[in-house]
């Protein structure tokens, strides 16, 4: 048997799923012409939450909570605070991004740094602006709250993994009088980030926001191919949900079998 | 010192309180308690990361086990160091390529698990035996998967809504998620009350007795 | 500024000096108020009293101290129940953080209903890679356990721990998890209550409540307690009034507090939207 | 080279971990636990960096006299205290631990707790009859916060049964479905990384 055994049916899931974003991304760059993202609000601020922040002279902070580099929510943060960042060193507005994780800061700080070179101002980038804090949930919470306050923080950009901190960070910036973009797919903490913020990117809205920040094609490709899972997704429930109202015993038709084979 | 829980409750009473002082204003006894407890939980780590990690790492899995792979993850950790030094800075990117990947990989394999299980609880057999109006019963099953298909419906990027059922389903979804944070976070509340309601049994308890 | 601008802008001290009033004074003067018993409550209750006299509880501390106020109630009232029926408890902790105050209201219980350590209970305390202890412990507790107790007393030299080998449902009765997350609930759940089939109940804070109700619906929990007002309700029915019960208060007229504070902001609102 | 290594690295890493856990002749030789022992290894091996950027921004904040340099400097002096008085006697030390029990777990209780009183402004200040999606968003909330203590069974009997019929349907329906598309979303991103399309990460802008 070449494939682990209790596997199979994971590695399919994954399979799938990720065939049918490559499959859109291929076709992509072969010149297919790619449909328009929907709207998504909290992204489309983003740029208007860095004009303000630059207008009143006063940092942006971002931040990517509790998330590891090992967690796709982390991945996705990458990506806005590469536009971010590259927008900052346009506009000379200052950035400051506060961590958790050691690893994700250090990732965090190339990704800044390249982002002033690329809009050709290396000298303008502060290495004391990327700041590793605590990787103890609350002391990180206390560092950027007082943060927050002292440093006057104009916008408040938090994209990534959280937990309750998630409220702490927003009242506290909101008293600062930041305006503030979040989006996380912790369903336990999206509540708190609707109640307030200004904007709230709703779970897997993050992940399109590579996409839907640079208009690249090929990637908006990744994102038709994601519809398309999720497509399938609907097929695959529709037809357990058949399977369960119609068969006798659903337990054993070969969908549940292999799926709950595991 | 050491043995004497009324100096223990009494330092831990005031940093509460110092803490506590935020709510009214950012200020110099909130940033004293945040810098000391900031320098506490570096301390820690670093503790916790050499007597637990590393130490038995490099002592018995290298010395003694003879895990002589293990050196290399030792080596690769230390290429993150030479972000310091700008002429081999470039190094560093070594090990951060590494545990992205890993996470990649990570994410690959064990999200599938739970992802399924999540479809899989999502095959539902309507009819079911009534117990109470807001509990088990063929209704609710129905709703639930109405509900269920509209959220979804709602998330779609690139499917344009022009049809009444994308424009149908994306409007439940939406409601249905209002439904969602709204109940989520009136639930929250409980649990968040309660945590001030642990700070005061400690102020009000432990370290002044005014509770019995 | 009118009387409704003002009831739309009340600045957030006066909600923290209200909100911390509301919670403060019915802690240091109780006003007890009625409890309705929810069906998981009654279930939690059920399982843990009909489980048999004198034999083995284990419980779970999964948490540290941000969940103590709802947690360690029913840990105490559950474990007060349980020496009532001259039964023995095991603790496994499987929280770094919390092991030390697990182990501290456990003796405070035991030494109140005059327990002795090792006989009538034991601590196993915290291991590194806790879950992976855990599912080694339903083959052998002392291996898995690296032979230690909380002190780091062997364990093999407790006469409890000499009889109870692993848990299955031939050594241990019973399995109460106090669960905030992960390690937790779930961990049990796979390790323990699936594969082995040891019957397990569970007390969770009310932010997961949500979580965990599918699976007591399902039956994989045999009961559960919801947050603060859960434990209250719990220590109700064990009849060991504790510090639940006089939480309970705050916490209504707290949520009173919140939701009142909802209301007249959106008078105010509504009122000078319309004006 | 500089730039192709990085992204080999991520995808061959990447596709290891795959082969440890999906493909059985690999799987059986337990490799990924070694793997997931050497990636914390590595890790930890570098985790001063954290500690060393505490340090020199705390350090320039004391050298330049900037605001609040005390304050830096007792951070500076708590963290070396304590990590070299912890490597020196263990973390078992009651000592040491001392500090742990009465300084640092009161603060961070108190930390935790804040999130009474930011709960409680959030609502305040969120929750307005603005649209028809924020007043279900109103409703619903307060119909689970009366439900939750006894004071809901008071107003009307039905209310804990409101509220749990909100728990069980809707909040179960609608955090399952952006749970599913989230798994979505991961899988995507994972690919997009590992095709070299996002790497922002690899200092090559996004």
């Amino acid at each position: 048997m070449i494939f682990a055994e209790g596997m199979i049916a994971d590695l399919l899931v994954m399979l799938v799923c990720v065939v049918l974003v490559f499959v859109f991304i291929y076709r992509a760059r072969g010149g297919m012409k790619v449909p328009a993202i929907r709207k998504i609000n909290g992204l489309e601020a983003i740029d208007e939450a860095i004009g303000r922040a630059t207008e009143m002279g006063r940092p942006v902070h971002m931040t990517s909570g509790l998330g590891a580099v090992s967690d796709a929510e982390t991945f996705a943060f990458w990506a806005v605070l590469g536009h971010v960042a590259k927008q900052c060193a346009r506009y000379d507005t200052r950035i400051i991004n506060t961590n958790y994780d050691e690893q994700v800061y250090a990732i965090n700080e190339e990704i800044i740094r390249q982002a002033y070179l690329e809009a050709g101002r290396p000298d303008a980038f502060n290495r004391d602006d990327v700041r590793f804090i605590s990787n103890w949930q609350f002391a990180y919470a206390a560092g950027t709250l007082g943060i927050f306050q002292r440093e006057k923080v104009a916008a408040n950009i938090m994209v990534g993994y959280f937990m309750a901190e998630a409220l702490v960070f927003a009242e506290a910036a909101y008293q600062a009088g930041a305006i503030q973009i979040a989006g996380t797919t912790a369903t336990a903490q999206l509540p708190f980030f609707i109640a307030a913020c200004d904007y709230c990117l709703i779970g897997e809205e993050i992940y399109a926001a590579s996409a839907y920040l640079s208009k690249d094609p090929i990637l908006v490709g990744s994102v038709v191919g994601q519809d398309w899972t999720r497509i399938g997704l609907f097929a695959l429930i529709i037809i357990g949900t058949v399977i369960a109202n119609f068969m006798a015993d659903p337990k054993k038709s070969p969908l549940y079998v292999f799926l709950k084979n595991k | 010192m050491f043995d004497n829980p009324t100096i223990a409750n009494t330092v831990g009473a005031i940093f509460t309180l110092f803490i506590f002082s935020y709510l009214w204003k950012e200020n110099a006894l909130y940033r004293l308690a945040e810098h000391i407890y900031v320098g506490l939980s570096a301390g820690y780590i670093v503790t916790m990361n050499w007597h637990t990690t590393l130490k038995p790492a490099i002592q018995q899995e290298i010395a003694v086990d003879k895990q002589y792979y293990l050196i290399t993850a030792i080596i690769i950790g230390l290429l993150m160091y030479t972000r310091y030094f700008p002429k081999i800075a470039w190094l560093a990117r070594i090990p951060m390529s590494i545990w992205v990947g890993y996470g990649v990989g990570y994410v690959l394999v064990f999200s599938p698990a739970p992802f399924i299980t999540q479809i899989t609880n999502s095959f539902q057999k309507f009819s079911a035996k009534y117990t109470t109006w807001y509990g088990t019963n063929t209704v609710n099953n129905i709703l639930f998967f109405i509900f269920l298909i509209g959220t979804m419906m709602y998330f779609f990027f690139t499917v344009k809504r022009d049809n009444p059922i994308m424009v149908g389903g994306a409007t439940i979804g939406r409601y249905v998620l209002m439904l969602a944070f709204g109940s989520a976070f009136g639930n929250t509340v409980q649990g968040r009350v309660s945590l001030f309601i642990g700070r005061c049994q400690y102020l009000l308890g432990d370290w002044l007795h005014l509770i019995k | 500024m009118n009387i409704f601008d003002v009831l739309q802008s009340v600045d957030r001290r006066v909600i923290y000096v209200l909100l911390a009033l509301v919670i403060a004074i019915p802690l240091l003067k109780p006003i007890p108020l009625p409890l309705s018993i929810a069906p998981e409550t009654q279930q939690c209750y059920d399982f843990l009293n009909g489980l048999p006299d004198g034999g083995v509880l284990w419980i779970g501390g999964d948490y540290d101290s941000g969940s103590a106020t709802e947690l360690t109630p029913v840990g105490i009232a559950a474990a007060k129940l349980a020496f009532k029926k001259n039964m023995k408890i095991i603790l496994y902790s499987m929280w770094n953080t919390g092991a030390t105050q697990n182990h501290n209201w456990l003796k405070a219980v035991a030494d109140e209903m005059g327990k002795q350590y090792g006989v009538d209970w034991v601590d196993i305390g915290w291991k590194a890679q806790a879950p992976y202890v855990l599912r080694g412990m339903t083959d052998d507790i002392i291996t898995a356990a690296q032979g230690t107790d909380f002190e780091g007393n062997s364990l093999a030299s407790l006469p409890l721990m000499q009889q109870v080998k692993k848990i299955t449902p031939e050594y241990v009765d019973g399995i109460l998890d106090l669960t905030t997350g992960s390690p937790g609930a779930d961990t049990y759940l796979q390790y323990v209550i699936e594969p082995k089939g040891v019957p397990c109940t569970v007390a969770v804070t009310a932010v997961s409540s949500a979580q965990y109700m599918p699976r007591v619906r399902a039956g994989q929990y045999k009961g559960l307690t919801n947050g603060l007002s859960g434990a209250a309700e719990f220590e109700k029915l064990t009849g060991f009034p504790g510090k639940a019960t006089a939480g309970i208060g705050a916490q209504a007229f707290s949520h009173a507090l919140i939701i009142l504070l909802i209301i007249l902001g959106n008078i105010g609102y509504v009122v000078n939207r319309r004006g | 080279m500089r730039k192709e290594l990085p992204l080999a690295l991520t995808v061959l890493t990447g596709l290891w971990v795959m082969a440890c856990n999906y493909l059985q002749p690999v799987a059986k030789l337990d490799l990924f636990t070694k793997t997931e022992h050497w990636y914390v290894i590595s890790g930890t091996a570098a985790f001063l960096i954290g500690t060393i950027n505490l340090i020199m921004v705390h350090g320039k904040n004391i050298m330049r006299r900037k605001e609040g340099w005390y304050n830096s400097a007792i951070l500076l002096i708590v963290l070396f205290a304590y990590s070299i008085h912890g490597l020196i006697v263990t973390q078992n030390d009651p000592k040491w631990q001392w500090f742990w029990d009465n300084v640092w777990t009161p603060v961070n209780s108190t930390m935790f707790s804040l999130l009474c009183f930011y709960i409680a402004s959030a609502a305040y200040r969120a929750f307005r009859v603005r649209s028809k999606e924020a007043t279900v968003l109103l409703v619903a909330a307060v119909l689970v916060m009366l439900g939750n203590v006894p004071l809901g069974k008071l107003i009307w009997s039905q209310i804990p049964n409101i509220k749990n019929w909100i728990m069980a349907v809707p909040n179960s329906a609608g955090m399952r479905a952006i749970t599913l598309g989230v798994y979505v979303g991961a899988f995507a991103v994972s690919m997009r990384i590992m095709l070299g399309l996002e790497r922002a990460h690899l200092g090559s802008g996004s």
